[in-house]
C-alpha cells in the first residue's frame, strides 16, 4: 500500500533535514500511530504522503504509483483517496460545517441527495449535528477538529491520514474520535495517526512507529507511547 | 459539464458574490468606472471626429476659368472634371453669381461695388470643386490646375495644410487617449479581481488539498468574473445611454450648429465595445488570477 | 512621536510594502495610471481651454464714426472709451486703412476696388475695440452704441453669441470630464488601498488582540499610504512631463499655429494638484481602511 | 484580582449560552486549571478577560476594573497587563518568531536593545532559539503553539492565559512548558490554564475549575482531572 525508501526531505532555507533516511512499509488496512516529539517530523511525513510537498530525495509510493512522478493533473485524485486531518484545520472560512463537510463529495460529482444523507450522518458520528449550519470561526477548537475529521472520513476514502486529531479534545471526546478512526480501520481503511495522545496510544496498542531527531528510531507492532523514548 | 455541475458553479458563483458583499461591489464599481471613462471618451472622441470631418468637408477648391478659352475647350474641362474619380462634387459658378456672392460677404459695405453691373464683371466664372476625401485636396487641385482652360486654382494653401494637421492630431490625441484608457481598464480591472482572487487563496488551497481539481476550482471563479464583468458594463452602458440623449437634446437646443452623432447610433459602437471588454476581462482576470494559487 | 517611534514605524512601513511584492507595485501601478489618466487630461484640457480663449480673444468690436460729427464729439467719444473699465483695447482705425485692409481681404480681387483713391473713399473711419472678458462684447457693444458721435456698432451678432457658448461648453465639458476623473482616482485609489489592507485584516486583529493601540497598528499604514502615493504621484508627473516637452516640440516644428503653454506653466499645475492628490489619498485610504480592522 | 458574577454568555445567532451564570474569584498569584470537554466555553471565558469579547449580562472586573465598563481606548493598556497563548495561535504570519515575540515588547515602548537582550531568552526557554529567524508557517504545529507562549510571557504580564497551551505538544515538552508556566506563577503571576492535559492537571494539583454544559459545574483546590467528572 505505502512504500516509503530511503526518504529524505529538507525544506528549502532550512539547513538541517526535517526527514532523514525514512523507510517504511505500510500494508493495506494497517493503524499506525506516528509519535514523537515536537518538530521531529511526523507532519512532513504525512504531507508528504499527500503530495503536499516532493521529497528531497528517495522515493514515496502510494497505491503503488511513485508520487515523485506523479503528474500535476493526477494530483487530486490521489488526495481524493486519501481523506486528510489537518493538524492545522483548514475549514473553509466562507462556507458553513454542513458545506466544509459536503465538499469532499460535490469534487467527486456526488449528487446532492446522497449528500444530504450522507453528511448529517457523519456529522452525528463527530458529534456536531446541531452545528451543521454554523461558520467555522463560531466553533470552538475542539469542533473544528471534528469537523476536520468529518471531512476526511466522510468520502470514505481508501487511507486515512489524521495530524493530531485529538489536540484540542478533552480525554472522553478524544477517546470518542480515536474509536471512530479505529472502526473506519476496521472496515477497511489504512490509517495513519500522527499524536501525542498518550493515552490512545496505550489504549489502542496498534503498531507505533517513532520519529525521534527527524529520524525513524522505533517500529513496534502492539506498541505504547512510553516504551517509544 | 454535467448541467448538474454548471448549476452547482454558478450557484457557488452567486454566493461567492453575496458571500463577498462589498469587495463585489467595489469590483463592479472599478470595472463601471474604468469602462465609464472609456466609453465617455469614445462618445467625446467620435463626435469630435464628426466635427473636424464636418469641417474639413468645407474645405473645396475653386478653379477660374481662362477667359481666352473657347466653348471646345470648355466642355472638354467639364467632361475631365465631371469623370475625375477622386471627385465628390463639381459646380459651376458663374461671374454673375460670384459678384452677387461676394456683395453678400461685404455685407453692408456691398456698396462699394455698385459701380459694376452685368455688362462691366470683371470677375471670372468657376467651378467649385469637392474632393470625396477632404486630404486629397492639395494634390488634386495641383492636378487639375494644368487641365485645359483653367485659368488658375485657389484652395486656401497655406491655411488647409495645417487645418488637415491639426484634425489629424485631434484624431490622434483621442486614439491615444482610447487606447490608453484601455489599458488603463484591462491593468485596473484584472487587479481588482486579483486583489480579490488573492483574499481568498488560503481557501483556493485548501480546496486543491482535499482533492479539487483545477476546473472545479476555476469554473465557479469564471462566472463570478463573468457575472461582475457583465454588470459591470452594462450599468456604463446604461449611464451613457441616458446621459448622451439628455446632452444631446440640450445642446440641439442650445447650441444648434454642432453636429452629433444621433445616439442610437453611437450607442451600437458603445455597446459593441464595452460589453465584450467587460465580460472578457472579468473572465480572464479571474481565471487567470486563480491560476496562481492552484499551484500546491 | 518619539524619533524610536518614528524610524520603528517608518521602518515597519518598508518592510512591509517590500514584503507586500507585487501588491505594492499593484497599488503604486493604480494610483500612477489613475494620476496619469487625470494629469493627461488636465493639460489636455488647460490647452484646449487656451485655444479656445485665443480664438474668443479675436472676437472684437467695430464702432463706426458718425461722419457728420463735429471734432468736439469725436474727442468726447476717444475719451469716454479710453475711460471704459471693460475695454481693454481701443484702437483707431482711419477709412484709409480700412481701405487698405479690405484690399487686403480681397486678395488677388483686390482690382475690383482699384477705382477709389484717398479722395473718393466712401468707407469710414472706426474704432475696433476689445474687451478685458470677450464675453462682455455683446453687452458693452450695446452700450458704446449709444455714445456721442457713434454712427454704428459692428461685433458679428449671431455669429459671436453662439462661439461663446460653444467654447463654454467646452470649458464646461473639460470640468465635468476633469472632476469625472478626480473622482474616479479618489475611488480607485482607496479601493486599492482598502483591499490591500483587507488582506492582511488577521494580522491588524492580532496585533489589537496582543495590546497594542489603534495608533501603533495605524502609524505604519499611514506611513505606507503616503509612500505608495507619493511614489504612485511622482510617476505620472515625470512621465506627463517628458512626453508633454516632446509633444511641444514637435508641434512647434509641425503645427505652428497652435498655441500650447510651456512645460514649465502647466508642469507647476500638474504638480500642484498630482502629488498631494496621491499622498492624501494615500494616507487617508489606508487609515481609513484599517479603521475598519481596529475594532476588535 | 479577577471577580466574576453571574456571567452569561450569549453568542450572536447561537440559542444557547456559551457560558451561564459563572461565579469566580480569583486571587492574585493563583493558578487555575480549566477543564471541561469541547464546547463547554473554556475558551469563551478567557475571551471574556482578555475583553475579546463582552459578556451578555454579569459582571467580569479584572485588575478592579469592570470589562463591560471599559472604554475602547483601554483595551490595548489591559490587554498589556494579561499575556495570553489563543488556542489559535495567532501569529503574525508576515514577520518572522523574533519579531513575534518581540511585538509584544514593541509595543510598550521597549528600546530596540532591550528587546535584542529578552527575547533570545524567551526563545530559549520554549525550546526554540535556532528558529528565531523563521517564519511561523515554516514550524512545525508545536514549535508555533511555542512561539505563542513565548509571546506571552516575554513581556512579564501580572496575568498569565492559556488557552490548550500543550495541545499540539508532545508529553516531555508539554511538561517542560507546563513547568515553565508554574515558574512564572512562582514569580508571582497569576495563572489561568484552559486544558485537556489530564496528566498536567493530575500532576501540578492546582486548583481545578470544571465547566460541563456550559456551567461552572465544580472548583476544586489541588483537583485532578478525573475527579472532576
Ligand atoms: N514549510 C516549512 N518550511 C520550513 N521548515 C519547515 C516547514 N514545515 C516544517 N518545517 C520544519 O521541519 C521540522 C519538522 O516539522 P513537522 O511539522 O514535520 O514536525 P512535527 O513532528 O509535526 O511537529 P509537531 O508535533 O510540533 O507538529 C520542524 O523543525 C519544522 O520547523
Ligand atoms: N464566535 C462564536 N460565535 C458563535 N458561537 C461560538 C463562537 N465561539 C464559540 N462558540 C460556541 O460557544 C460554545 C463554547 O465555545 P468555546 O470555544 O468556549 O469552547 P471550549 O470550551 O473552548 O471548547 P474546546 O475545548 O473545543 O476549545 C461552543 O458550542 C461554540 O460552538
Ligand atoms: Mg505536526
Ligand atoms: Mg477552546
Amino acid at each position: 500500500m505505502i512504500e516509503i525508501c530511503h526518504l529524505y526531505k529538507q525544506y528549502v532555507h532550512n539547513e538541517f533535514y526535517a526527514l532523514k533516511d525514512i523507510n517504511l512499509i505500510i500494508d493495506r488496512g494497517e493503524f499506525i500511530f506516528i509519535v514523537g516529539p515536537s518538530g521531529a517530523g511526523k507532519s512532513t511525513l504525512l504531507k508528504l504522503l499527500l503530495r503536499e510537498t516532493l521529497p528531497t530525495r528517495g522515493s514515496i509510493k502510494i497505491f503503488g504509483r511513485d508520487l515523485t512522478q506523479l503528474k500535476n493533473r493526477e494530483i487530486p485524485f490521489l488526495r481524493r483517496n486519501i481523506g486528510m486531518v489537518f493538524q492545522d484545520f483548514r475549514l473553509l472560512s466562507d462556507r458553513n460545517v454542513f458545506e466544509n463537510v459536503a465538499f469532499s463529495l460535490r469534487i467527486i460529482g456526488t449528487s446532492s441527495r446522497e449528500i444530504r444523507k450522507r453528511v448529517p450522518l457523519v456529522l452525528e458520528l463527530v458529534g456536531l449535528k446541531d452545528k451543521a449550519f454554523k461558520n467555522p470561526n463560531e466553533l470552538s477548537g475542539g469542533e473544528q477538529q471534528r469537523v476536520c475529521v468529518a471531512r476526511a472520513i466522510v468520502n470514505r476514502p481508501s487511507v486515512l491520514l489524521a495530524d493530531e486529531p485529538t489536540g484540542n479534545l478533552d480525554p472522553a471526546t478524544s477517546m470518542e474520535i480515536m474509536t471512530l478512526i479505529q472502526d473506519i480501520n476496521i472496515r477497511g481503511t489504512t490509517v495513519i495517526v500522527a499524536t501525542h495522545d498518550k493515552d490512545a496510544v496505550d489504549h489502542f496498542q496498534k503498531r507505533v512507529v517513532v520519529l525521534e531527531n527527524n529520524q525513524l528510531v522505533s517500529d513496534q507492532e502492539r506498541g505504547v507511547y512510553f516504551n517509544a523514548h | 459539464m454535467h448541467i448538474r455541475s454548471l448549476l452547482y458553479f454558478l450557484g457557488e458563483a452567486l454566493k461567492s458574490i453575496v458571500r463577498n458583499g462589498w469587495m463585489s461591489i467595489a469590483s463592479i464599481g472599478v470595472v463601471s468606472i474604468t469602462l465609464l471613462i472609456l466609453g465617455s471618451f469614445m462618445v467625446l472622441s467620435f463626435n469630435v471626429a464628426l466635427f473636424t470631418q464636418d469641417i474639413k468637408e468645407q474645405v473645396q477648391i475653386v478653379l477660374y476659368l481662362d477667359e481666352t478659352s473657347d466653348q471646345e475647350t470648355k466642355l472638354e474641362l467639364q467632361r475631365m472634371l465631371a469623370s475625375h474619380f477622386q471627385l465628390e462634387e463639381v459646380r459651376y459658378v458663374s461671374k454673375e453669381e460670384a459678384m452677387e456672392r461676394l456683395k453678400q460677404q461685404l455685407g453692408d459695405r456691398a456698396y462699394l461695388l455698385d459701380g459694376y453691373n452685368a455688362e462691366e464683371n470683371p470677375l471670372r466664372d468657376s467651378y467649385q470643386v469637392r474632393t470625396k476625401i477632404p486630404e486629397d485636396i492639395p494634390i488634386v487641385a495641383k492636378e487639375i490646375a494644368d487641365y485645359p482652360g483653367v485659368g488658375y486654382v485657389d484652395y486656401g494653401s497655406g491655411v488647409v495644410e495645417p487645418l488637415f494637421q491639426f484634425t489629424g492630431l485631434v484624431r490622434w490625441i483621442g486614439l491615444a487617449f482610447m487606447a490608453g484608457l484601455a489599458v488603463t481598464a484591462i491593468f485596473l480591472i484584472a487587479h481588482t479581481i486579483r486583489l480579490t482572487v488573492y483574499v481568498r487563496r488560503k481557501e483556493i488551497m485548501i480546496m486543491k488539498y482535499v482533492g479539487a481539481t483545477d476546473w472545479f476550482i476555476r469554473w465557479p471563479f469564471i462566472f463570478e468574473g463573468l457575472i461582475l464583468g457583465f454588470i459591470g458594463a452594462i450599468i456604463p452602458v446604461i449611464v451613457i445611454y441616458y446621459s448622451y440623449q439628455a446632452a444631446v437634446l440640450w445642446m440641439q437646443a442650445n447650441i444648434y450648429f454642432i453636429p452629433l452623432i444621433p445616439p442610437e447610433r453611437i450607442m451600437e459602437e458603445i455597446v459593441k465595445a464595452i460589453i465584450p471588454l467587460g465580460v472578457v476581462l472579468g473572465v480572464l482576470g479571474s481565471s487567470i488570477s486563480v491560476r496562481r494559487f492552484l499551484k500546491v
